[in-house]
């Protein structure tokens, strides 16, 4: 590569528009947050097994409440882990990082379409995400109504948290909108010579879906987040209908809104919001299956089009989060019924990777044991979403800690799981050393058994119907003196040990992801060096240098065949990369 | 006369004189739609009507100053998907709120 | 607190008690669609660890390329496929469909309002005459009178209004769900109830008690700092028990509103 | 930054004949459009459950909007012809008809300002009802665009126009893209005059 003029470090390091280093932004602010939302959970979880009494160590942050964490804090931390974790801490990681990082580099491109624009997606989160953390510093306090932030709670809430969380989510809506428009147009524009899109990697398929559902999707939010501040800032009444009475006065509103229509226009975003959490891990766990198990995909074509179709499916299910409101028969049975449709593709999906193990070569490192795991994990995940999206059943669960349960094994051992996959697989490209092993299997180990014990209870206590956002864990609904006079049947008393369980456990996992954490800054310097292609994968980012240097490739790269050529017969290596000639024939058929 | 690489003149002339044509059409249609409006049609009427010529005006906006017609299959296919996605966003909310928990009992006060 | 009896649950007691006449179809469907998970994950992960064991590298150095031509991973869709039709189409649409579209007839029905405010539930019986008398915000007063009954009005006489919900066992319920502030929820865990309640509208609910005792409300849904004992009362009387109390109550209520006047 | 030559900036990719801007500004508008999507969703769903619609003649200025709409249509004109002069390397006549376009949004700006000012004035504010809420909120985002759209003219007319020199095609090229962005605020006000105004 031709030599450039060295730059000076805010060029290089901040204000760059070179899509790794923007990728490695994004994975450094992702990390942070997804940090900072499991600290407020561990908070939280103290909350629950030991309602009222002072946190150890921590207790000055409350002082107010004597050291323990109050119903209104609770509150706070709640809304502020559901959000953080969902949109400042998945969605930067999964889609941000990793997107900006592979992405370019698997289809052979020198960079993004559009390098400024990439930059103020970054900075646009950036902003956003200070937004969202100044909040925490207001005298009441951050926005409390949950991540779901329904009005009319959400518009009556007092104090500045709410409008915080209002603008914060315009600026993280803006950012995904950016890196949106910029993935569809660098995977559609800048496929290097040959890469056809039946040899794109899975991931960067799962990239595309997921950004085109972040670019559809995201505007109604972004225009119910403006009618919600109109309804905070100028007094108007979108989502407040005629009559409310507030703490005992007649409020002041003209009214004639509906508390319904914020309902339809969230979960219009937010359900394909949950496919844009698993798309990316699905892709990463399919790119390290298929190098870690020498072997072809299973049913590559078949796993694009179910990707597809999910992707087009996950805009109309979007009311399943709405059973309960009110909703008759007809419209109730549309939205099951394509509720029940939008879990084939998923079946299909996981059934190709499962299938695709068999007659392998499985190589049981630590980013295969990651990415095994998140099979059953998210396997377990999915089949719970089934009787939720029974709205018969789902009488009965909604709102309760099965739905905490259905979600947490989808995004935490699953998403969470593709992502620690996803960083020890690509750690050797981007610093160029490889993570170390040993503390990697204890990482995975630890990870594994404990992400169990936090989250298999949950399905407990929600079939039980303890509700979920309870500062006391449900003890209210079993403690002899709160329920006033004896003989009420309680449905919770039986089930609220394993709240302790639950709030150990989730600690140990914090405990555990230590290792991970000295892991990945001990092996920055000090980890075994690493080649090229140290896996002896076929996919694009393999041919460029460890770390990749500015323009990533050393001169122009061609695509010659399938994404996943291992152990083609007649071969004498068990992988023929994609950039190199070779491979089954059946393979270089298609021409560009 | 010189022209921007890529592009042939007299396409271009051709869609200068079509892009004026639509300019004049756009200027009738909004007489139209607001001298209707004076008529006092009966609301539905009115509405249809209004949304009728709104939406001759918006394909003419579209497909002529915005040149779609002669647009490239990826950008046909990725806006197709945004009008489904926006009819959904449209209907659904509206359907679902007019077909809620109904029965012929009401709270007799 | 004291063990509390649950329902068997795949051999755990994990499901609530069931006192409600509807509740076992729900709690039917629920097990047969954790017969299909079942059967899914637990065939799904004994063909995993076997692969995982068979094909682990030193078993098998080298990959075979074509890898399985089987068609086992098409005939699970078509299965899952069509055990979610016989869910959807035999269950649950047509028990959601019972639960919202058929209602008992009034007259054999107990008929309550349910108010629902930051943090409380409110209940008000129409009393003898079966009709409830007019609510006015303006008259709130959130000590003497929660949902601003018009006092005035000839139909609002014998009104009860209660903090505790009661009921008799073995009669349906209709209960109209309002909400003066927030959005809550009308839980019953026991019961299998739950509906949402969205203020500015009314929707109706229906149940029917078969066991007589004392059970818990839920707010289900986050209403505020306090949501987490947003808890209401609900006592099953027998049926005579029921009318008594009820009997009661209008007394109470009528005297009072001819002490009110005297004053 | 320098050194990477990012491909298909100026001349399009075969396969798709596209150049990557022109695909960007699609698929930001396709955002864009499910943005008013969601707010004419708001509107629907608010309009169908009210009791009462005022009409929207009775409280708004028809002339004055008609006004405006005219106004916008010559701006889409303007902005074409502005184009089309750049193809035909007559850069003077581009500035001409830029000047045109700016002038045409100043104006709606203005007579928008008379409005929101005759309103408040009569103290109708948002907080007044559900229809001045949706009135405020969608002709205020719209008017946000109308800025947002005059500013990057803006710098297409005076520094941006450095590139004029440099790279007549991909200049070209963004003033194109540009004018897109400016027919979809003229396409959302076509269905907001009538929506506010007229039913
Ligand atoms: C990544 C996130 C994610 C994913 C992928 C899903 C996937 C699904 N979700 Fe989930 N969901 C959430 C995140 C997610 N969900 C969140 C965050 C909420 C709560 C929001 C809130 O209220 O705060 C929620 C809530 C939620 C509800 C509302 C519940 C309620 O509030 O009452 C419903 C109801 O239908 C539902 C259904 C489904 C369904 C049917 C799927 C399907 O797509 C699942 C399909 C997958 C399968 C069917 C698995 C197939 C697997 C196999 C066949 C193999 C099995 C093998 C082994 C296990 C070894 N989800
Ligand atoms: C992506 C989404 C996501 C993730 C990952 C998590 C992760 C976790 N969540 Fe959360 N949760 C939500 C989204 C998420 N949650 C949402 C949306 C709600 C609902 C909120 C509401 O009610 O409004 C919720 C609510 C919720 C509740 C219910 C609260 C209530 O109802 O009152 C509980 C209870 O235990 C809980 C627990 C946990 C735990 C223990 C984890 C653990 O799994 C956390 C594990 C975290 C880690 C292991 C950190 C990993 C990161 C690193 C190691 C850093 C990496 C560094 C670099 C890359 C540089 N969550
Ligand atoms: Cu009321 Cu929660
Ligand atoms: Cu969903």
């Amino acid at each position: 590569m031709e030599h450039h003029e060295e730059l000076p470090f805010w060029r290089k390091y901040i204000l760059s528009t070179d899509h790794k280093v923007i990728g490695i932004q994004y994975a450094l602010t992702g990390g942070f947050f997804l940090f900072f939302g499991f600290g407020l959970m561990m908070l939280m979880r103290w909350s629950m097994a030991f309602p009222d009494q002072p946190v150890p160590y921590l207790g000055f942050l409350f002082s107010e409440s004597g050291g323990a964490i109050s119903p209104n804090t609770y509150n706070t931390f709640g809304a502020m882990h559901g959000t953080i974790m969902v949109f400042m801490g998945v969605v930067p990681l999964a889609f941000g990082a990793f997107g900006n990082y592979v992405l370019p580099l698997q289809i052979g491109a020198v960079d993004m379409a559009f390098p400024k624009i990439n930059a103020a997606s970054y900075w646009a989160l950036f902003v956003g995400g200070m937004i969202m953390l100044a909040s925490f510093f207001l005298p009441e306090g951050p926005a409390k109504s949950g991540w779901t932030s329904y009005p009319p709670l959400a518009d009556i809430d007092v104090g500045a948290g709410q409008t915080y969380w209002l603008i914060g989510m315009v600026f993280l809506i803006t950012s995904s909108l950016l890196g949106a428009i910029n993935f569809i147009t660098t995977t559609i524009q800048l496929r290097a010579k040959g890469m056809t899109f039946m040899r794109l990697p899975f991931l960067v398929w799962t990239q595309l879906v997921t950004a085109i559902l972040l670019l559809l999707a995201f505007p109604p939010l972004e225009a119910a987040a403006f009618l919600q501040l109109m309804d905070r800032l100028a007094d108007t009444s979108f989502f407040l209908a005629t009559g409310l009475v507030v703490s005992g006065q007649v409020a002041d509103i003209s009214g004639g809104g509906s508390p319904i229509l914020w309902q339809h226009l969230f979960w219009f975003l937010a359900h394909p919001e949950v496919y844009v959490l698993i798309l990316p891990a699905l892709g990463i766990v399919t790119e390290i299956i298929a190098t870690n198990s020498r072997k072809p995909i299973f049913g590559y074509k078949s796993m694009v089009y179910s990707l597809i179709f999910l992707g087009f499916m996950s805009f109309v299910v979007w009311a399943h989060h709405m059973f309960i409101t009110g909703m008759g028969t007809t419209m109730n049975a549309f939205f099951q019924t394509t509720t029940m449709i939008i879990s084939i593709p998923s079946v299909i999906i996981l059934s190709c990777l499962f299938i695709s193990l068999w007659g392998g070569s499985l190589r049981f490192n630590t980013p295969m044991l990651f990415a095994l795991a998140f099979l059953p994990m998210f396997g377990i995940g999915g089949l719970t979403g089934l009787p939720l999206g029974l709205s018969s059943a789902d009488i009965h669960l909604h709102d309760t800690y099965y739905v905490i349960g259905h979600f947490h094994y989808v995004v935490a051992p699953g998403t969470l799981f593709a992502l620690f996959a996803g960083i020890y697989y690509w750690f050797p490209k981007i610093t160029g050393r490889m993570m170390n092993e040993v503390l990697g299997k204890i990482h995975f180990v630890g990870s594994l058994i404990f992400m169990n014990l936090v989250f298999f209870p949950m399905m407990i206590q929600g079939l039980a119907g303890v509700n979920r956002r309870l500062y006391d864990g449900g003890a209210s609904y079993a403690d002899p003196a709160a329920v006033i006079d004896p003989g009420f049947y309680s449905h919770v008393a039986n089930v609220l040990h394993l709240n302790k369980l639950m709030t150990y456990s989730a600690w140990a996992l914090g405990i555990v992801q230590i290792f991970f954490l000295i892991n990945l800054v001990w092996s920055i310097k000090k980890g075994k060096k690493a080649s090229r292609n140290p896996w002896n994968s076929t996919t694009l980012e393999w041919a460029a240098p460890s770390p990749p240097g500015h323009g990533n490739f050393d001169g122009p790269i061609a695509v010659y065949g399938n994404p996943y050529e291992y152990s083609v017969p007649g071969e004498e290596r068990d992988f023929s990369p994609q950039f190199e000639p070779g491979g089954h024939p059946q393979s270089q058929k298609e021409e560009i | 006369m010189g022209k921007v690489e890529g592009h042939d003149l007299e396409e271009l002339n051709s869609h200068v004189r079509t892009c004026i044509a639509i300019f004049v059409g756009l200027l009738a249609l909004t007489m139209i739609t607001v001298s209707v409006s004076y008529l006092d049609l009966p609301v539905p009427a009115a509405i249809s009507l209004a949304l009728c010529i709104a939406l001759v005006k918006g394909s003419m906006v579209v497909s002529i100053f915005m040149h779609l017609v002669s647009e490239k299959e990826i950008i046909f296919w990725s806006l197709s998907l945004t009008v489904i996605f926006f009819i959904f966003l449209m209907a659904i909310p509206v359907i679902t709120q007019e077909d809620i928990i109904k029965q012929t009992i009401e709270v007799r006060h | 607190m004291q063990q509390q009896p649950m329902n068997d649950f795949f051999g755990f007691p994990w499901m609530p008690i069931d006192v409600s006449e509807h509740g076992k179809a729900l709690d039917d469907l629920n097990i047969w669609v954790h017969w299909l998970m079942l059967l899914l994950f637990v065939g799904w992960m004994g063909y995993f660890i076997y692969v995982l064991f068979r094909f682990r590298q030193s078993r098998q150095p080298r990959a075979v390329y074509a890898g399985t031509k089987s068609h086992f991973g098409t005939y699970v869709e078509v299965s899952v496929i069509l055990a979610e039709i016989v869910l959807l189409a035999g269950f649950s649409i047509p028990l959601w469909a019972q639960w919202v579209d058929d209602f008992p007839p009034e007259e054999e029905s107990v008929i309550v309002r349910v108010v629902s405010e930051q943090f409380a539930w409110n209940f008000h019986y129409s009393g003898p005459d079966g009709v409830f008398g007019d609510t006015l915000p303006e008259l709130i007063d959130v000590e003497t009178n929660p949902l601003g009954l018009d006092r005035e009005d000839p139909n609002a006489q014998d009104d009860v209004i209660t903090k505790r919900l009661y009921l008799p066992v073995d009669k349906p319920v209709i209960t109209h769900l309002t909400s003066k502030d927030v959005i809550h929820s009308f839980g019953i865990p026991a019961m299998r109830v739950k509906q949402d309640i969205i203020p500015g509208s009314s929707i109706p609910v229906t149940f029917k008690p078969v066991v007589v005792g004392k059970y818990l409300i839920a707010c289900s849904q986050l209403c505020g700092v306090s949501h987490f004992s947003m808890r209401g009362f609900i006592e099953v009387l027998t049926q005579d028990e029921f009318a008594q109390w009820m009997d009661t109550e209008v007394a109470k209520a009528i005297s009072e509103k001819e002490q009110g006047d005297m004053w | 930054m320098s050194g990477v030559e990012i491909p298909y900036v100026s001349s399009p990719r075969p396969d798709t004949g596209l150049v990557n801007a022109k695909l960007g500004i699609w698929l930001f508008l396709a955002s864009e459009v499910m943005l008013f999507g969601g707010l004419f969703s708001a509107y629907v769903l608010l309009r169908v459950g009210a009791d009462v619609w005022p009409e929207g003649s009775t409280i708004l200025n028809v002339p004055l909007a008609t006004l405006n709409t005219v106004v916008l249509i010559s701006s889409s004109i303007t902005m074409v012809l502005a184009w089309a002069s750049l193809v035909r390397l007559d850069f003077n006549k581009y500035r001409l008809y830029n000047y045109g376009t700016l002038l045409c949004g100043a104006i709606f700006l203005v007579i928008k300002y008379i409005e929101y000012s005759s309103k408040f004035h009569h103290g109708l504010y948002p907080s007044e009802s559900t229809f001045m809420a949706i009135y405020f909120t969608l002709t205020g985002l719209h008017g946000i665009h109308v800025i947002g759209g005059m500013l990057v003219l803006s710098y297409l007319c005076w520094p941006g126009s450095k590139m004029w020199k440099t790279e007549p095609i991909r200049f070209t090229g963004r003033v194109e893209v540009a004018g897109l962005f400016w027919h979809l605020v003229d396409l959302v006000w076509i269905f907001l005059f009538p929506v506010l105004y007229l039913m």
